[in-house]
């Protein structure tokens, strides 16, 4: 196994980590954790698979792809955190709460 | 096995290691201290891959930003809410 | 041979537009605009006749009226003026004009005349499209169009039987739109040509190839067609749909929206299948066994009634299949017998229409155990029913005769003998509900207090509903009396049979 | 050249200046912005139309860059048309929303649960989301769409929460989660495509043609992320919420809109990338959208919120969306065309259609501050261009002639007939009668004789305006339709 192959799977290992941890953590915070991993799992696949001439040189363009992706991360997780805080500040509980609990309300 | 090889394995181990540990604690204080390190490991492995350029942007911007806007975030809910011990909502 | 004159073509669109311009235009009057609603409703009503009028005399010198708008590629809104469109076109704008006139009078102070008039208007324009209808496609388009524009008409009154009869009508013809939809779609696919033409365009081969596959392509548009031309077993929406106001149910019961049905069947046999095609495929026979049964179901179902619009529907149930039974018979005497109902049925069970609403209106007076002695009161009204129902049974030289006569003659010679009774029968039945109802009202005493809402000067009750009955029921005479001229729905049901069938 | 490249730029660049002007705050500066991304999104839009029209699918890299380093764009007729599409619903949202929050809301910002936060922020919000769905619609390469994508998703959630309840709060949270995690399976989608091709331009990936294990991963993953924020059934959940609880406006675009830019790009993969995929696969997205049709349509007819009705008759009608699919490409056969024009067209038809009802839906909720279908129906008479508007949308919305919707259920029932899948057919016919069953449950309040309720608030004459703008619009769609059509089929499969 050759060390970039080894960056791949943990790519999709981290990935698969943080889709667990969206799916079972209830609390917001982590939720935006998880996000975040699963994201930099998606940037280890991109940067350690050098589909494109040759493989000792680097790749410029999955570089430039990931430097957007880590931009757009962080805005997303701005927005995420600030909701989050909102939804907080709003039902005082850091979750979402089951659907039809507070909708169906005329 | 090369210790080059050896070096990407602790890398690696390390990455999935504190990503785990970070989303399976209640504790939001340690999750977001296990977060920094996260994404400063991470930018090892980018120095790794070949990508040092991005290394420093992962450090700057993940680890750095997003690690204050969760610290901020830790803050403020440790203000409004009690530390939430017991997890499940429903 | 197509119009000479140049924006002579456009002439079907302008006839649509008559009714379609001033239904927009009242929807935005207010409440009280009362004389400008009037002119808007009259002028459209008028110029519509004049328009027809034209149309008339130039398709009886042999020219044809088209007008097409592409809509999808290989697909045309098409409105075309010809001989059989014109049969339906007339009939819907002379009888639009006089119940116009009379929905004037009889919601005389009534609420919501506004949306009343425009939806009226604008349900005249669905008919007088689908009337002219160049294809299938633009058929269905006028189809759903007169769903539409018929629902707020049958659940005017607000009461919970009206909303009840407008949720079963729209179930049951939405649902037939729905079904006509696919059908003709599957039609298009199948043919590849939706157009209305003179024998049909399905491929009798084709159709000898794989029979089972057409008689079922034909099932789905029938069913489609058959709701609103009330065939039995889909007749269900009709008998309670009298809960509109009498204008309505009126137009409704004799011009738009069951001869919309009754028109496609006609369309479906004549235009699409071709009465060969139908005929080797078995369809028409399907047709005429349906219709035929429909015939004596409705005249025992108006047997018991004693309800006055009740009765009434259920005797246009019955009548309705005339024309279906008529085209399926694959002579042109049968097919004239038919044909011509389209136009005798219309006028017969207008007036008997406007009647029973005249007495519901000036009397209060809704049903036939209400009904002794209103002969003395109303003379001229009753009158005119007995003209009208006597009509319907049959006697000579009456049009419903007429109709009945072409279509036994019809049917002997195209050897289904089985017509003749269930003609006879329909006849007798007919006496059986409409005669004691006669007799009620001229010889039984006065049982029942009448509200009595007064005369208008002389005359028995308003002028506007009056003269509407008066009229209808002098048509009635001279049709009957004068089917022998070639301008009379006679003659031109010859004309449209010799240029068509044969 | 005929410009089309300036103008792609400025369709991105025009909204986010307008964004930039709008968050200087100000009625002034929200109406210059709103006004500068109406006027670029519409200019720009025909010029494509024409350029499109002359000169067949366009192609532009920007930056001189080519492919796959820098951006690329590529624009063919289904482009053009949803920027129109995008254009006109925006202009009469836009124009709407200026009476919305200017002239009502602050004077109730009481009772009224988005008032100066709505004012403030909404107009930046929806022209950066504006920019983001020009940008989906010009995107000539995977990663390009991923970015526009995300910016859409995020703006999207943050319009939800412009109210200030918890249920908007909730909803906006739920439906931002949505949309992050399905990003990120579009993402790591696009990874493995890159990582198999090294290519991120769809027409280099096309030529490629993918298949085989990892592609086809690829391709799942991306279209479980796309349908989640498509919310195509069963992951329709965030939904009803999402959209009833936002301000009128920003309902309207995310029904009409939003929603759009996610199924723009499932049919990018899969009609484009893919050439259909594999026969399972369009045959399940279709088993989902009939499933979407059916449940969604039944859920419409137990709601008793206006605004909560209309959103799950989105849900319904993104179902037929996906009913495209297996009648674009039958088994064993070639590209159905009528089933690609009466999908696309029916998008175009929904999209106009539904914000006429939602912004019909908001003048008469805020005129009488309650949502309740029942309440309406003393809106009928005191508002009688919105109940107009509201009628038509719906008339437009089940398909009656000569409206867009009724094109466009001819069309794909004239594909489910030519090749022979009847169950599909029965489907589309079923799915109409349950649309007509709930427009009509509160259409026929239009007919009740109700006197006006009381504490009517009168409602600006343009938000009357844009909303029965869009819904004749809506209503006439179909009688241009030879043109449309005509659009959609330049550079569409099959032709």
């Amino acid at each position: 196994m050759t060390a970039l192959g080894l960056y791949t799977f943990a790519g999709a290992g981290l990935f698969a980590l943080g889709f667990w941890a969206v799916a079972v953590r209830a609390h917001l915070v982590w939720k935006v954790f998880a996000i975040n991993i699963m994201g930099s799992g998606v940037f280890l696949i991109l940067l350690s698979t050098p589909a494109r001439g040759d493989p000792a040189q680097a790749d410029p363009v999955p570089q430039a792809m990931v430097l957007t992706g880590i931009v757009v991360a962080v805005a997303a997780t701005a927005v995420a955190l600030g909701m989050a805080l909102r939804v907080v500040a709003r039902t005082g509980r850091p979750f979402l709460p089951e659907e039809g609990d507070l909708e169906t309300r005329e | 096995m090369s210790p080059a090889l050896v070096l990407d394995g602790v890398v690696v181990g390390l990455l999935l290691a504190l990503a785990l540990r970070l989303l399976v604690t209640r504790d939001l204080f340690e999750a977001t201290v296990l977060f920094v390190a996260y994404g400063l490991t991470l930018a090892l492995a980018w120095v790794r891959v070949g990508a040092p350029d991005l290394a420093l942007a992962e450090a700057a911007l993940g680890a750095g930003v997003t690690g204050a806007l969760f610290l901020n975030a830790y803050k403020r809910l440790s203000r409004e809410v009690e530390q939430p011990t017991e997890e499940d909502p429903s | 041979m197509t119009s000479a004159l140049l924006g002579w073509e456009a002439l079907p669109l302008a006839v649509v537009l008559t009714s379609f311009v001033p239904g927009v235009g009242i929807m935005f009057l207010r409440e009280e605009q009362r004389a400008l609603r009037t002119t808007f409703n009259l002028t459209g009503a008028v110029a519509k006749v004049i328009l027809v009028g034209f149309m008339l005399r130039g398709v009886a010198l042999g020219f044809t009226y088209e007008w097409h708008f592409e809509v999808l590629p290989g697909l045309e809104l098409s409105l075309v003026g010809d001989a059989l469109a014109l049969l339906f076109v007339s009939l819907s704008a002379g009888l639009w004009l006089v119940t116009t006139l009379y929905a004037i009078g009889y919601l005389e102070g009534s609420p919501n005349r506004t949306r009343f008039f425009s939806f009226f208007s604008l349900c005249v324009t669905a008919t007088t499209g689908l009337a002219m209808a160049g294809d299938l496609f633009t058929f269905v388009l006028f189809y759903e169009a007169l769903t539409w524009t018929t629902y707020p008409l049958v659940v005017h009154r607000g009461s919970e039987a009206a909303i009840a009869a407008g949720r079963r009508y729209l179930i049951y013809t939405l649902t037939a739109g729905a079904v006509l939809v696919v059908g003709a779609v599957w039609f298009h696919v199948e043919v590849g040509t939706v157009s209305f033409t003179a024998g049909g365009v399905v491929d009798a081969a084709a159709a000898d190839a794989d029979p089972g596959r057409y008689l079922l392509l034909f099932g789905l548009l029938l069913a489609g067609m058959g709701v609103k031309a009330a065939l039995f077993p889909v007749h269900g929406w009709l008998p309670v749909a009298m809960a509109a106001p009498a204008p309505v149910s009126a137009l409704l019961h004799a011009v738009a929206v069951v001869k919309a049905g009754a028109f496609g069947v006609v369309r479906l046999l004549h235009s699409l299948f071709g009465i060969e095609v139908a005929g080797t495929l078995g369809a028409s026979g399907v047709v005429a066994a349906l219709a035929g049964f429909t015939i004596v179901y409705g005249s025992v179902r108006a047997l018991g009634q004693d309800d006055l619009k009740r009765l009434l529907a259920f005797s246009t149930v019955s009548q309705l299949s005339y024309i279906a039974l008529g085209v399926a018979i694959l002579t042109p005497m049968a097919q004239a017998g038919g044909l011509v109902h389209l136009v005798h049925q219309g006028i017969m069970k207008i007036t008997l229409f406007f009647c029973a609403g005249v007495l519901a209106e000036t009397l209060e007076v809704k049903k036939v155990s209400e009904m002794g002695g209103v002969a003395r009161r109303m003379p001229i009204t009753m009158l005119a029913f007995s003209v009208a129902a006597l009509g319907m049974i049959g006697l000579p030289p009456l049009p419903g005769f007429l109709s009945k006569l072409y279509l036994g003659i019809g049917a002997l010679e195209a050897g289904a003998g089985w017509v003749v009774p269930v003609l006879l029968a329909s006849s007798l039945l007919n006496a059986a509900y409409f005669l004691p109802v006669i007799r009620t009202a001229y010889l039984d005493d006065r049982t029942t207090s009448w509200v009595d809402q007064g005369r208008d000067g002389w005359l028995e009750a308003d002028w506007r509903l009056i003269l509407p009955v008066v009229s209808t029921a002098v048509f009635v005479l001279l049709v009957g009396l004068l089917g022998g001229l070639s301008w009379s729905p006679l003659g031109w049901v010859q004309l449209i049979v010799a240029r068509e069938v044969l | 050249m005929t410009g089309g490249d300036i103008w792609s730029v400025l369709l991105v660049l025009a909204p986010t200046l307008g964004a930039l002007v709008a968050l200087q705050g100000g009625g002034w500066a929200i109406r210059i912005g709103l006004a500068l991304g109406a006027a670029v999104s519409a200019l720009g839009s025909v010029a494509l139309w024409v350029s499109v029209a002359q000169e067949g699918v366009l192609r532009y890299a920007l930056g001189g860059w080519g492919a796959p380093l820098g951006i690329e764009l590529r624009i063919d007729g289904f482009s053009v048309a949803m920027l129109a599409m995008t254009a006109l619903v925006g202009g009469a949202v836009s124009l709407y929303s200026t009476g919305y929050f200017r002239d009502l809301l602050p004077q109730s910002s009481d009772e009224v649960p988005h008032g100066e936060r709505g004012a403030r922020y909404f107009a930046p919000l929806w022209l950066l989301l504006w920019g983001a769905l020009n940008g989906v619609y010009l995107s000539g390469d995977l990663f390009n769409l991923y970015v526009t994508l995300e910016v859409m998703g995020l703006a999207a959630a943050a319009v939800v929460t412009l109210a200030v309840t918890s249920e908007a709060t909730v909803a906006g949270m739920r439906y931002l989660m949505v949309s992050l995690v399905g990003s990120m399976l579009f993402l790591l989608g696009v990874a493995l495509l890159y990582a198999n091709y090294g290519v991120l331009a769809l027409e280099s990936l096309q030529a490629a043609g993918p298949s085989g294990g990892l592609p086809v991963l690829a391709l799942a993953l991306m279209t479980v992320g796309l349908a989640a924020k498509t919310a195509l059934f069963p992951l329709h959940g965030w939904l009803p919420s999402a959209h009833a609880v936002a301000p009128a406006p920003g309902s309207a675009i995310l029904s009409a809109l939003v929603v759009k830019g996610s199924f723009y790009i499932v049919v990018r993969l899969w009609v484009d990338l893919y050439g259909g995929g594999s026969r399972g696969g369009v045959v399940f997205l279709g088993v989902m959208g009939g499933a979407a049709v059916l449940w969604g349509s039944l859920m419409c007819l137990r709601q008793v919120s206006l605004k909560r009705l209309i959103a799950y008759s989105t849900v319904a009608q993104l179902g037929y969306l996906f009913v495209m699919f297996p009648l674009l490409f039958p088994a064993g056969g070639v590209a159905n065309t009528d089933a690609w024009a009466g999908g696309i067209y029916h998008a175009l038809s929904h999209a106009v259609a539904k914000s006429a009802m939602f912004l019909a839906a908001g003048s008469m909720t805020v005129a009488v501050a309650k949502d309740a279908i029942p309440a309406i129906s003393g809106t009928a008479h005191r508002l009688p261009m919105s109940f107009l508007a509201f009628g038509l949308g719906g008339l437009g919305l089940a398909g009656i002639p000569p409206s867009g919707g009724f094109i466009a259920k001819w069309l794909l029932l004239r594909s489910a007939v030519e090749t022979g899948q009847w169950l599909w057919a029965v489907l589309l016919a079923v799915g109409g009668l349950l649309t007509v069953a709930y427009v009509l449950m509160v259409l026929r309040y239009a007919l009740e004789r109700t006197e006006p309720s009381e504490g009517f608030q009168p409602v600006p004459r343009r938000m009357e305006w844009a909303a029965l703008g869009l819904a004749l619009i809506s209503v006439l769609l179909g009688t241009r339709a030879v043109e449309v059509i005509a659009l959609i089929q330049l550079g569409g499969p099959g032709g």
